[in-house]
């Protein structure tokens, strides 16, 4: 029987029976959790071809009063997305397993099958409160992650995430009760329904209150001071899932909300004005680094900035150009971090310069393609989301914001040309890279992914125009949750 | 004089104002610690303080006077006349949630400060540059 | 400008800045005190009533908000699993290498079998008066401190506790998706619960017998929590 | 008389507070931090919640300052410097 709880409790089940598993020889918890995260992968993959009606999964009572999952269009596009993502970077990881195996690897494969549940269930999530949960089990297992290694470095980016996530959370839960005692329901379609009965300067401060909250999480711009050490301090592998996962799941989280509670445009402006200064703030700092890891954790607070901005602007099309940004960024980023975990393994270094160093043609030309779809050159991925955005911006007249990005994606032409004039410089380089084929088909796999989404992006579009007009249309969404009954 | 002194401090919406002013200074007083205190002990003893805020001033507006608590017992046979379970249980959840992730970050402390010798926050900066 | 007189500067407007925040948010507390509205929980003390178990909030905590509890089960789990990864093969003092005092080794014996029947008492009629797994858990727990704070020669075996802790977490979840098996959704009372036998040990269903399980779960991590703490053995 | 606890209780733990954040000693704050708690627990059996009372006894003074006093210990040094 397919049902989406599965996505929660298989995770679950097998986090709590790993010292049953360890008993089956030194691969058993390595392989059940591949197994587990294909099952995954191939149940998201079955209930999206399935998906002609909104399924509501019920826990224990029916929605207004219980809680239920609801999967529909772009629910299911989210969670398709992660379990492919951690599939691919389970693979990968198995592939450098044989030279290069994490201590106390059963823990890492628990926090990262906890993490993909988590995602999943803030994504799925139809209770506001079971948010609030889902929130913590996504942000403690990402604090042991970015300490994982038990340097120096990732301990103090393990202590500042945990306490920015510690404050987050207090804020977040104090947001909940406020909307908990006076509209008198955790459900967010009844939430939905009746937050506009509340006092205008409550609303704000509840609003106040969740975008404080989120805001730690999403990376936006007064919030987002810390983030850069935290993806120096973790390893390069992490720094992947931060990337395409979590810090995704936490910006749909965010915007589903601001589309059910207050879906008309009044904070268009603020928004939009937060996500454009945290992009060019982001990109403006990134060109000075020399730490790659930081050059790269720069780019992606840009581009977070370039998709909030999407999201911000409230219409189906700019949310079409959005998803369409999301799905390129997400796979270059796990291209770029997936290599770099090889490269800084190898060469030992984190400085800029080991990519002069890296002797790996076909590392070399991975690394382009992903740069080149992040700029958003035509043929490449990168470049459909682009010109989607700067299409509806400049129907809606908003050529500030258009001049914006044109100005953040020349700055970041600057730095990443560098990197790449690094990598293609005829210096003496460093000793051959081998890394294995499971690596290597991985890695071709999502560059081929680039590639085809660059040249055929109107593959996806039916599916993306669904998931666009099921985010911004509240009212589908109240009536799904509020006509179920057990 | 007191008659009429407790008489008015039983009244319920004067209850609410000391609620509400109360948790809210206690909440500032945590945010205040978080803001000028430096060494880790001190951290995290703030965030308990506005955890317990909260709590304290979600427990305190969702109750009403005159209502009991929400199980049988004591010759009470029927569900009327209950507070609301639900902040009950939403705070029975967020406590443990609070003491699990003080625990956590207790022993990430320990384990950065054996490795570097450091206790306050603001000599915190490995990761500068 | 100097720094001597910019420090007073900055003080004196945060102050300001930070009295006039205050004064909003309070003022819009105030104005805004939430009424005595129907909430959702007093719908949920109405179908309580149909449920056979006398302590209305268990029923929420384990079975209109299960999920929730799950969630928080595994946050705690994780913490653990994290504290165990960060505190394991250091050299760190151990805390207690002296004999701990006379008194404290007496009361210790004399206090930790009342404490265990206490925790046990709480988790197992959680669901007819106040407590319930978590806080039961918690006492038990806390007994086990006070035992290996006191006598030297105590000492908990990580292996006997994770044999507690993954049978309990695997069949929190079994009886779960037993629930999704038979009523089709996920955590629902799937054994006999009677309303004539409410306030009698063995009613509500699955009610007890999850927060049991709970309670074991919470009482091993807890444990576990506190050992690795403490640092007396390193075997893991 | 429950609006005379529920006063004295949030003047009492105003004032725990307020001395637990300058105290710079950091024993005495851990166990000012555990007078916090106790004041919570009055607090909440004032307002009908005797569950919340009970979870707040044990978890958030019993073995939330078991744990700080550890990491004090093994973090080392009493004062803040």
């Amino acid at each position: 029987m397919m049902s989406s709880i599965y996505f929660i409790a298989l995770p679950l089940l097998f986090g709590f029976s790993v010292p049953i598993l360890s008993k089956f020889g030194k691969n058993g918890v390595a392989y059940t959790s591949l197994i587990l995260q294909l099952s995954l992968f191939l149940l998201s993959i079955t209930l999206v071809l399935d998906l002609t009606t909104p399924i509501v999964e019920v826990i224990a009572i029916s929605p207004p009063l219980g809680i239920a999952l609801v999967s529909d269009n772009v629910s299911m596009f989210f969670v398709t997305i992660f379990t492919f993502f951690t599939l691919v970077l389970s693979i990968y990881y198995m592939g450098q397993r044989e030279n290069k195996k994490y201590a106390n690897e059963n823990k890492f494969f628990i926090l990262l099958n906890m993490l993909l549940a988590s995602a999943i269930g803030l994504v799925l999530s139809s209770d506001i409160f079971n948010i609030y949960v889902f929130f913590e089990i996504a942000g403690i297992s990402s604090y042991i992650l970015s300490s994982y290694e038990k340097t120096a470095n990732a301990l103090e980016a393990g202590l500042k995430y945990l306490l920015t996530g510690a404050m987050a959370s207090i804020f977040l839960v104090f947001g909940i009760f406020l909307i908990y005692l006076h509209l008198g329901t955790l459900n967010l379609a009844l939430i939905s329904q009746n937050f506009y009965t509340l006092s205008i300067e409550l609303q704000l401060l509840i609003a106040t209150l969740l975008f404080v909250g989120f805001g730690f999480k999403v990376e936006v711009f007064p919030f987002n001071l810390w983030v850069s050490d935290i993806y120096e301090g973790s390893t390069p592998l992490v720094n992947a899932l931060f990337s395409s996962i979590v810090s995704k799941a936490y910006l749909f989280v965010f915007f589903h909300l601001l589309y059910l509670f207050i879906p008309h445009h009044n904070f268009t402006d603020f928004l939009l004005s937060v996500g454009v200064i945290s992009m060019i703030l982001a990109e403006i700092v990134a060109i000075k680094q020399t730490n790659i890891k930081r050059v790269f954790a720069y780019s992606s607070l840009g581009q977070l900035g370039l998709l909030f901005i999407a999201f911000s602007m409230q219409t189906s099309d700019a949310i079409i150009a959005g998803l369409y940004i999301l799905l390129a960024h997400s796979i270059a980023k796990m291209v770029i971090f997936l290599s770099l975990d090889s490269i800084i393994n190898k060469y030992k270094s984190e400085d800029i310069s080991v990519l002069e160093k890296m002797n790996s043609p076909f590392m070399k030309w991975i690394l382009l393609i992903s740069m080149l779809s992040l700029l958003g050159i035509p043929l490449f991925a990168g470049f459909v989301g682009k010109f989607l955005i700067l299409k509806t911006f400049g129907i809606a007249g908003y050529f500030g914001i258009i001049s914006a990005i044109i100005l953040a994606s020349l700055i970041e032409a600057i730095y990443y040309f560098k990197l790449i004039g690094l990598m293609f410089k005829n210096t003496e380089k460093g000793d051959y890279m081998e890394i294995s084929i499971l690596q290597k088909s991985v890695l071709l796999l999502l560059t081929i992914s680039i590639l085809f989404i660059g040249v055929y992006p109107f593959i996806l579009s039916d599916w993306i125009n669904l998931a666009s007009e099921t985010m911004i249309n509240s009212h589908t969404y109240q009536n799904i949750i509020l006509g179920v009954q057990l | 004089m007191i008659e009429t002194l407790l008489n008015f401090l039983n009244q319920e919406e004067v209850l609410q104002v000391i609620i509400v002013i109360g948790s809210m200074i206690l909440f500032f007083i945590g945010l205040f610690g978080i803001l000028t205190q430096r060494h880790f002990i001190k951290i995290f003893i703030s965030i308990e303080i506005m955890e317990i805020a909260i709590f304290i001033f979600f427990i305190g507006l969702a109750f009403q006077k005159g209502k009991t608590a929400p199980m049988l017992g004591d010759g009470i046979t029927k569900f009327i006349n209950m507070n609301d379970p639900i902040p009950h249980a939403m705070i029975l959840t967020a406590i443990v949630i609070g003491m699990a992730v003080l625990a956590l970050g207790v022993s990430m402390a320990i384990e950065y400060n054996k490795l570097t010798g450091i206790t306050t926050i603001d000599k915190m900066n490995g990761l500068k540059n | 400008m100097s720094l001597k007189r910019t420090i007073p500067m900055t003080t004196v407007s945060g102050f300001g800045v930070s009295a006039v925040f205050i004064l909003t948010i309070l003022n819009i507390l105030m104005q805004n005190m939430p009424s005595n509205i129907y909430r959702a929980g007093d719908e949920l003390l109405k179908l309580n009533a149909t449920d056979g178990v006398a302590n209305s909030v268990t029923t929420v905590v384990v079975y209109f908000r299960g999920f929730d509890t799950l969630g928080e089960i595994a946050v705690l789990f994780i913490a653990s699993l994290g504290i165990g990864l960060m505190l394991t093969n250091n050299n760190l003092n151990n805390i207690s290498q002296e004999n701990s005092n006379f008194m404290l080794q007496i009361g210790a014996k004399l206090l930790s079998p009342v404490i265990f029947i206490f925790g046990l008492y709480i988790m197992i009629y959680g669901h007819l008066s106040v407590g319930g797994g978590f806080q039961g858990g918690v006492i038990i727990a806390s007994g086990i401190l006070l035992l290996l704070i006191s006598s030297n020669g105590f000492h908990i075996s990580h292996k006997f506790v994770e044999i507690f802790e993954t049978l309990a977490g695997v069949s929190y979840v079994v009886i779960g998706l037993i629930g999704l098996i038979i009523l089709d959704s996920f955590l629902g009372n799937f054994l006999p619960y009677d309303i004539s036998k409410m306030g009698l040990l063995l009613s509500g269903g699955i009610i007890p017998i999850i927060y049991i399980i709970v309670g074991i779960k919470v009482g091993s991590e807890m444990s576990v929590i506190v050992d690795n703490m403490l640092k007396r053995n390193i075997d893991d | 008389m429950l609006g005379l606890v529920i006063l004295s209780s949030f003047i009492s733990i105003i004032l725990i507070a307020f001395k637990t954040i300058i105290e710079p000693k950091l024993s005495h704050t851990i166990v000012l931090s555990m007078g916090i708690g106790l004041n919570a627990v009055i607090l909440f059996v004032a307002f009908q919640a005797p569950d919340v009372a009970l979870t707040q006894a044990v978890i958030g003074i019993g073995i939330s300052s078991v744990i700080l006093l550890m990491g004090l210990k093994h973090l080392g040094g009493n004062y803040e410097s």
